[in-house]
C-alpha cells in the first residue's frame, strides 16, 4: 500500500513538471501552429542559469526569477529571428527551425558547460517529508504547488486579461484579429516567450533536485509531445490532464512492468489513443 | 541535337569517372568516406521521397534503416540466408513496417505525424535494445559477415575490399536514382506533387491522397532498409546505435540544404555532408552546433536549398535564352 | 549537366585534399573515443590522461629522439562512427598506434579496421569480455587490453557485495553493453556465493526519473543496492535514493566513487558508497601519488578512472616502442606482446589473448573522501578463455 | 449631400506579381450607402483589403476623412474610423457573443466599452438574447449581425461590408439588409460589396461597377440598376 501511494506521489510530482513544459508547447502550437522542438532546451538552459546564478550566492528564489526572465528574453529573440520570418511559408519550416535551435542550444551547452552534470545543493529543498511511510521532498511539494498556482494564474490570464483574450482570439481566427486591430505578430511573440518562460520555470524548479546536464530537456520534451497530442493540440486543460495521466501511468508501469521500456509507455498510450481518437482524448478545441 | 550529344558525352565522362574512382583514390580513408557518401545518398534520397515529394515531416526514417540492418544481419547470421536474398528482404520488411506504421499515422495531422513517427523510432530502438535474445541488445552483433553474391555458373563474388564495396554501393545508388527519377516522372510522382501542392484540390480531381502517401512512405522505407542492410554488412557490426536521433539531424541537413524535391540537390547535400564533417579540423563539440546553424540559416534564407537554387538559375537562363 | 559537373568538382576537391603529405617528424599516436554525447566526459578525461603522459615523455626527452603527439578522433560511442574515426585517424593523421574507446560496441566495430590496416590498438576502458575473446590467439592480433573484463571484476567485487552488503541485492544498471555485461557477470558470481538478486532493472542513459524504480526496490527490502552507472545518472539515482529515505549500502561499478561525485551529490548522500575499478585515486604507491599530483597540476582537478586509463594507454605504447626500439606499427605490436611493466593501474603483461591480468581495487567514500579499501591481484581463472572461445564459436 | 469621406486615386494593388486592381478612382461621400458590384474576379474583395491596409498599394493613394491612409496598418486605419467586415464568417467561434463584441473594442482603452456593448445589443436584440452563447453556434445571419455589431464598437465613420449576405437564407438576408439600413440611418457611411447585386443596388445611393480591376460604370443605385448594359452584363437580364 505504501508503495502504491509512493508511486502515485512520484507520478504527480513528475506530472507537474511534464505539464509545465507541455502547456508551453501547447499554447505555442495553438497560436503559432508550430511544434517547438526547442521547448526542452529552454527547460535545460533555465536549470543552467539557475545553477550559475546560485553559484555567485544569489538566493534561490531570485535565481528562479532570473532564470525565467532569461528564458523569456531568449524566447523573444528566437521567435523574432527564427520563427517569425517563416510564418506563412511551408508548414515544416518553422518546425525545422526550432529543431535547428534545439541542436544549437543542446550542443552549445555541451561546448560551454561540458557534458558533466552539475548540481545545486540546497538543504531545505531536500528536506524529506514523511507521511505514513510515503516520502516527498520539500522541493517536489513546491513544484506541484507552483505548477498548480501557475495553471490557475494562466487560466485567469487567458480568460480575463486583454492580452490573454487576444491570444485566444489569435488562436481562433487570425484574419478576424487583423480586422479588429490585434497585432498578431506581437501576440505570437508574447506567446512564444510565455511558453519559454513556463518551460524555464520548470527547469529552475527542478534544478535543486535533479542533475543539470545538456540532454536533460530532450527526454522530457518527448513525453510532453505525447501529452500535447493526447490532450488535443492547443487544448490547455487537455494537455495538463494528459501530462499528469502519462506521468502516473509511467510511474506505475515502471514499478510493475519494466524500467527498460519506460519511454515506450507514454508513446504507446499516445498511439493507442490516437488510433481511436485522432484528435486526442479531449478533442481539439477551436483555439486555446 | 547538339545538346543531346553533349549530354551523352557528359554522362559517359561521369560514368568513366565514377568507375575509375578506386584507381586514382589511393587513401583507404577517402574510399571509406566515398562509400559512406553512397550510403547516405540512398538514405537521403529515400528520406526525400517522404519529406520532399510527399511533404510530410517524418522522424521515423532511422528506424527503417535499423529494420533493414537487423533484418539482413539476422537472416544471414541466424538462418544462413544468402545475402542477395537477404538484401531485398531487408528492404521489403522495412516497407511492410512502413505500411503498418503509415496506416494510422498518415491519417493524422502533419504535426501529429511528425511526433508519432518520432515515437515509432524510439519504440523500435527500445525493442532492439531490450530484445536481447534476438538482437543481442545494446551489445550489438559483432562479426557480421561481408556479403557474398552467388551468381549461377560464374561462382560467388566475395565483397571484401573497399573497391568491391565501392562498386556494390555504386550499383545500389544508380538503381535508387533511376527508380526515384522514373517514379517522380510517373503517375505516382505527379499525384504526389499534386497532393503536396494542394491536397483538397488533388482529392477533388480523384487522387486518393492517402493511398499515394502510403506508397511514397513505403518506398522511402524500402530504400532506407537497403541502405541499413548495406551499412551493417560494410561496418560488419549491427547495433541499436544505428537508429540514433543524430541521423535525423544529418538527413535533414542533407535533404534541406541540398534542396528537397531535387535528386541532384540531395546527392550534393549527401556527399557534402559526408565529406565536410570528416574534413573539418575543429573540435568535435562544435560540429553539431555548426550543423544546427547551417540548418537554421538554410531554412531562413534559402529554404529551397542548393538544388533549388541551381534549378532556379537554370530556369532563369532558359527563360533568358528563350 | 551542371549537376554532374558539380558532383565531379566536389569529388576532385576532396580527393586532392587527401593527398597532402604530412611531415612524419613526431611519433603519432591516436586516441579514439567518445568526445561528445552522454559519455563524452569519459572520452575527454581519457584524452587528458593520454595528453599528460605524452607531455611527460616529451619533457623527459621523447622516444628514440623523437617527440610524441596524440591525435584525437570522436567515435561518438557509435559503431559506424567508430569505423570512420578509426579509418580517419589511421589514414589522415598517420598514427602508428591507437588507444581508446569507452563503449564496447565502438571497440568491437573499430577492431577489424585496426587489424586490416595493421595498426596496434590498446583498449583501456571498454570492459566487455568479448573484446579480448576475439583478440590474440586465433583472432585479432592487433588489439591489447590492460584493464580487466567485467566478469573478472565480478569475481572479486560481487563476492564482496555479498560479504559486506548481505545476501539480498537489487540491481539498477545502465541499459547498454557495459551495464548489461556487468549485470550478467555479477549476478552469476553473487549467486555462486549464496547471494540472491531480487531485481534487475535497466535504465537508458540520460534518464532523470528513478523514483518509481527506487520505490519498487524499497518495497522489495533488499540488503544492498548495486548500481552500475556513470556520473550523470549516478547523481540522479543517489539524490532520489536519499529523497526516498533509503538507507541500504550502495555498491557501484562505474564512475560514482570519486570526489567529483561527492561534490555533485553532497557529502551526506555519497557517504559509504563502495566501488571497484582497476584504478582509484589514493592508492598508496609513489607512482600513483605522482600521477595524481601531476594530473591536478596540469588540468586543475582530480583525475577519474578514464584519466588514468588514457595515461596508461600512452605509457604502454611508449614502452612498446622502447622495447622494440622502433616506432613502426608492427614493432609496437611486438613490443606490446613482450610487455612486462608496472603501471598505475597494476602490472601489465599480456597473455595469449592479449589480456593483461592486473588488479581490482575496492574503494569506499569515507568522510567525503575516496579511501582505498583493498587491492586484489587477479589471477586468470582456470578455463577462462576456453569458456569464451566456446561461446564465440556458437 | 456631404463631403467626400473616402477618396481612392489611381489605386493599384494585387497579390504576388499580379495586379488585381489596376488603377481605380472612387469617391465616397459621407452618410451614403455605396455599393461595388461586378462579376467574379473583378477585384471587389481585393479593393477592400487594399483600402484596409491588408495589401500594399503599388500605385495611387487612399484618403479617408482628410488624412492619407495609404499603406497604414489596419489598426491605424481602424483608429481613424474605418471598419471592415470581411467576406465569410470572420469571428471567434470559441468565444461568447459578448466576448466577440469586447474584442471589437480591442484597440479602445476607455471605460465606456461596457455601455457601448449595451447599445449595440439594444440595436441588435438577437445578440442580447444569445449573449453567452459561443459565436460558433450562431446561425449564419446571426454571425453576420454579430460582426456588424462588433464593427460598430469603434464608432466608425465608414464601414466596409464584404458580401454580407453570402450563404444566407433569404429571410436572414432581409434581416441583414434591414440592419445595414439602420446603421446608415444613424449616420454611418456604408461601402458594400455584394453578389446579390439587385438587393444591394436597391438600398444604395451610389454604385460602382468593377470589371477586371477597373471601374466600368458609376452612378446612383437606381441608374445602375436600370442601365441596360449593366443589366445585360451583370444582372442577368
Amino acid at each position: 500500500m505504501e508503495t502504491f501511494f509512493q508511486l502515485l506521489v512520484n507520478g504527480i510530482a513528475f506530472g507537474a513538471i511534464y505539464a509545465m513544459v507541455a502547456v508551453g508547447l501547447t499554447i505555442v502550437f495553438g497560436i503559432l501552429e508550430v511544434v517547438n522542438f526547442a521547448q526542452g532546451e529552454f527547460y535545460m538552459l533555465a536549470a543552467y542559469v539557475t545553477f550559475l546564478v546560485y553559484l555567485v550566492q544569489i538566493p534561490y528564489p531570485l535565481a528562479i526569477a532570473i532564470a525565467v526572465g532569461t528564458m523569456v528574453v531568449i524566447g523573444l529573440v528566437v521567435e523574432r529571428f527564427a520563427i517569425r520570418p517563416l510564418i506563412g511559408r511551408a508548414w515544416q519550416l518553422p518546425i525545422l527551425s526550432t529543431l535547428g535551435i534545439s541542436i544549437i542550444m543542446q550542443n552549445g551547452a555541451i561546448v560551454i558547460w561540458t557534458p558533466n552534470p552539475r548540481t545545486i545543493i540546497i538543504d531545505i529543498a531536500n528536506l524529506n517529508i514523511d507521511i505514513f511511510g510515503v516520502v516527498i521532498v520539500f522541493q517536489k511539494l513546491m513544484i506541484v504547488f507552483f505548477a498548480l498556482a501557475l495553471f490557475i494564474g494562466l487560466h485567469y490570464f487567458i480568460q480575463k486579461t486583454k492580452t490573454g483574450k487576444a491570444m485566444r482570439a489569435v488562436s481562433q481566427n487570425k484574419e478576424a484579429c487583423r480586422i479588429i486591430g490585434i497585432d498578431v505578430p506581437r501576440i505570437s511573440s508574447i506567446t512564444f516567450a510565455l511558453g519559454a518562460g513556463l518551460s524555464g520555470f520548470g527547469g529552475a524548479l527542478v534544478a535543486p533536485v535533479m542533475a543539470i546536464h545538456p540532454v536533460m530537456g530532450i527526454f522530457l520534451v518527448l513525453k510532453c509531445f505525447a501529452a500535447v497530442i493526447m490532450g488535443g493540440f492547443g487544448n490547455i486543460k487537455g494537455t495538463i490532464c494528459s501530462a499528469f495521466i502519462l506521468a502516473i501511468v509511467e510511474s506505475f508501469a515502471v514499478a510493475y512492468v519494466s524500467l527498460q521500456y519506460k519511454d515506450v509507455f507514454a508513446f504507446l498510450v499516445m498511439i493507442i489513443i490516437l488510433l481511436f481518437r485522432p484528435a486526442g482524448i479531449f478533442g481539439k478545441k477551436v483555439g486555446i | 541535337m547538339n545538346m543531346r550529344i553533349s549530354k551523352v558525352l557528359v554522362i559517359i565522362a561521369v560514368g568513366i569517372f565514377l568507375l575509375g574512382i578506386p584507381y586514382f583514390v589511393t587513401s583507404p580513408y577517402v574510399m571509406h568516406i566515398i562509400i559512406f557518401s553512397g550510403i547516405y545518398i540512398i538514405f537521403a534520397l529515400s528520406y526525400d521521397i517522404v519529406v520532399g515529394y510527399l511533404g510530410m515531416l517524418s522522424l521515423g526514417h532511422p528506424a527503417f534503416y535499423g529494420v533493414g540492418g537487423y533484418t539482413s544481419v539476422l537472416l544471414v547470421m541466424k538462418l544462413d540466408v544468402p545475402y542477395v536474398i537477404a538484401l531485398p528482404i531487408a528492404g521489403i520488411l522495412a516497407l511492410i513496417v512502413a505500411l503498418i506504421v503509415g496506416f494510422p499515422a498518415l491519417r493524422l495531422s502533419y504535426h501529429s505525424f511528425a511526433i508519432v513517427t518520432l515515437a515509432f523510432t524510439l519504440i523500435m530502438r527500445a525493442v532492439w535494445i531490450n530484445w536481447v535474445s534476438l538482437t543481442n541488445g545494446p551489445m550489438g552483433i559483432p562479426g557480421v559477415p561481408r556479403p557474398t553474391i552467388d551468381i549461377p555458373f560464374l561462382g560467388a563474388i566475395h565483397i571484401e575490399t573497399l573497391t568491391d564495396y565501392y562498386y556494390f554501393i555504386l550499383i545500389l545508388v544508380i538503381i535508387t536514382c533511376l527508380f526515384i527519377y522514373f517514379m517522380i516522372h510517373s503517375r505516382v510522382g505527379r499525384a504526389l506533387l499534386s497532393i503536396r501542392e494542394n491536397e483538397v484540390l488533388a482529392e477533388t480531381l480523384g487522387v486518393n491522397a492517402f493511398k499515394y502517401r502510403m506508397i511514397a512512405f513505403a518506398i522511402g522505407a524500402f530504400f532506407a532498409g537497403l541502405a541499413g542492410s548495406f551499412t551493417a554488412h560494410y561496418i560488419t557490426f549491427m547495433g541499436p546505435e544505428f537508429t540514433d536521433f543524430y541521423y535525423i539531424t544529418m538527413l535533414l541537413i542533407m535533404v534541406i540544404l541540398g534542396g528537397s524535391g531535387t535528386i541532384h540537390g540531395v546527392i550534393i547535400g549527401a556527399i557534402a555532408f559526408t565529406f565536410i564533417p570528416e574534413y573539418l579540423r575543429i573540435t568535435p563539440e562544435f560540429r553539431d552546433v555548426i550543423y544546427g546553424i547551417v540548418l537554421l540559416i538554410t531554412i531562413i534564407f534559402m529554404p529551397e536549398g542548393i538544388g533549388g537554387k541551381i534549378n532556379e538559375i537554370i530556369y532563369k537562363r532558359r527563360v533568358k535564352t528563350g | 549537366m551542371r549537376k554532374q559537373l558539380t558532383v565531379m568538382t566536389i569529388l576532385f576537391l576532396f580527393v586532392s585534399f587527401s593527398s597532402f603529405v604530412f611531415a612524419a617528424d613526431p611519433i603519432r599516436i591516436g586516441y579514439i573515443g567518445p568526445l561528445t554525447g552522454s559519455v563524452g566526459l569519459l572520452g575527454n578525461e581519457a584524452m587528458k590522461g593520454a595528453t599528460l603522459a605524452a607531455e611527460q615523455i616529451n619533457a623527459a626527452g621523447g622516444l628514440l629522439g623523437r617527440q610524441i603527439k596524440v591525435y584525437a578522433a570522436d567515435d561518438k560511442c557509435n559503431p559506424a562512427e567508430s569505423v570512420s574515426a578509426t579509418r580517419k585517424i589511421i589514414t589522415r593523421d598517420r598514427v602508428v598506434a591507437t588507444i581508446g574507446h569507452v563503449c564496447s560496441s565502438a571497440t568491437l566495430a573499430g577492431m577489424p579496421i585496426n587489424k586490416q590496416q595493421k595498426i596496434p590498438h590498446v583498449v583501456e576502458t571498454s570492459t566487455n569480455p568479448m573484446i579480448t575473446a576475439r583478440a590474440g590467439k586465433g583472432g585479432n592480433k592487433w588489439l591489447f587490453r590492460p584493464n580487466l573484463p567485467d566478469d573478472i571484476n565480478a569475481m572479486v567485487f560481487a563476492k564482496m557485495i555479498v560479504e559486506i552488503g548481505g545476501p539480498k541485492s537489487s540491481y539498477l544498471m545502465v541499459n547498454d553493453d557495459w551495464g548489461r555485461g556487468v549485470a550478467t557477470s555479477f549476478k552469476k558470481v553473487m549467486e555462486e556465493h549464496g547471494g540472491k538478486v531480487l531485481s534487475v532493472d535497466y535504465y537508458d542513459e540520460g534518464e532523470t526519473n528513478f523514483m518509481s524504480v527506487l520505490t519498487k526496490i524499497k518495497g522489495l527490502k533488499p540488503t544492498s543496492l548495486f548500481v552500475s552507472a556513470r556520473t550523470g545518472s549516478g547523481v540522479v539515482i543517489m539524490k532520489q535514493f536519499a529523497e526516498l529515505g533509503m538507507k541500504m549500502p550502495v555498491f557501484n561499478q562505474g564512475d560514482m566513487v570519486n570526489e567529483q561525485f561527492v561534490k555533485l551529490v553532497g557529502k551526506d548522500v555519497a557517504e559509504g558508497l563502495i566501488g571497484s575499478e582497476s584504478w582509484y585515486p589514493g592508492i598508496d604507491r609513489p607512482m600513483n601519488k605522482k600521477f595524481e599530483q601531476d594530473y591536478i597540476a596540469r588540468w586543475g582537478y582530480d583525475p577519474i578512472e578514464p584519466s588514468a586509463y588514457g595515461y596508461v594507454g600512452v605509457q604502454l605504447i611508449a614502452e612498446a616502442i622502447r622495447i622494440s626500439k622502433k616506432a613502426t606499427p608492427a614493432a609496437i605490436r611486438d613490443g606490446l606482446e613482450k610487455m612486462d611493466m608496472d603501471t598505475i593501474s597494476g602490472h601489465v603483461k599480456f597473455d595469449e589473448h592479449n589480456q593483461a591480468w592486473t588488479w581490482v581495487v575496492i574503494a569506499k567514500i569515507t568522510d567525503g573522501k575516496v579511501k582505498v579499501v583493498k587491492e586484489v591481484q587477479v589471477d586468470r581463472p582456470a578455463g577462462y578463455w576456453e569458456k569464451w572461445e566456446k561461446k564465440l564459436k556458437k | 449631400m456631404d463631403d467626400v469621406i473616402l477618396e481612392i486615386r489611381d489605386y493599384v494593388t494585387g497579390y504576388n506579381e499580379i495586379d488585381i486592381i489596376r488603377g481605380v478612382s472612387i469617391q465616397i461621400k459621407g452618410h451614403e450607402i455605396a455599393c461595388v458590384i461586378g462579376p467574379n474576379g473583378a477585384g471587389k474583395s481585393t479593393l477592400f483589403k487594399g483600402i484596409f491596409g491588408l495589401l500594399k498599394a503599388r500605385n495611387g493613394s487612399n484618403h479617408f476623412d482628410g488624412s492619407d491612409i495609404t499603406n497604414l496598418s489596419p489598426d491605424e486605419i481602424l483608429k481613424r474610423g474605418l471598419s471592415y467586415v470581411p467576406q465569410g464568417r470572420c469571428n471567434f467561434p470559441a468565444m461568447t457573443v459578448r466576448e466577440n463584441l469586447e474584442m471589437g473594442a480591442f484597440i479602445r482603452n476607455d471605460d465606456k466599452v461596457e455601455s457601448d456593448i449595451g447599445e449595440v445589443m439594444e440595436k441588435f436584440p438577437v445578440l442580447r438574447e444569445k449573449e453567452n452563447e459561443l459565436a460558433g453556434n450562431l446561425s449564419g445571419g446571426e454571425q453576420q449581425i454579430l460582426e456588424m455589431g462588433r464593427a460598430l464598437l469603434l464608432h466608425p465613420k465608414l464601414i466596409m461590408l464584404d458580401e454580407p449576405s453570402l450563404g444566407l437564407a433569404p429571410k436572414a438576408t432581409e434581416l441583414v439588409f434591414e440592419k445595414i439600413n439602420d446603421i446608415n440611418a444613424d449616420g454611418t457611411t456604408i461601402l458594400i460589396v455584394e453578389q446579390n447585386a439587385k438587393r444591394a443596388l436597391s438600398i444604395s445611393h451610389h454604385a460602382i461597377v468593377l470589371e477586371l480591376g477597373k471601374k466600368r460604370f458609376e452612378g446612383t443605385g437606381e441608374e445602375i440598376m436600370y442601365n441596360e448594359q449593366v443589366k445585360r452584363l451583370y444582372l442577368g437580364g
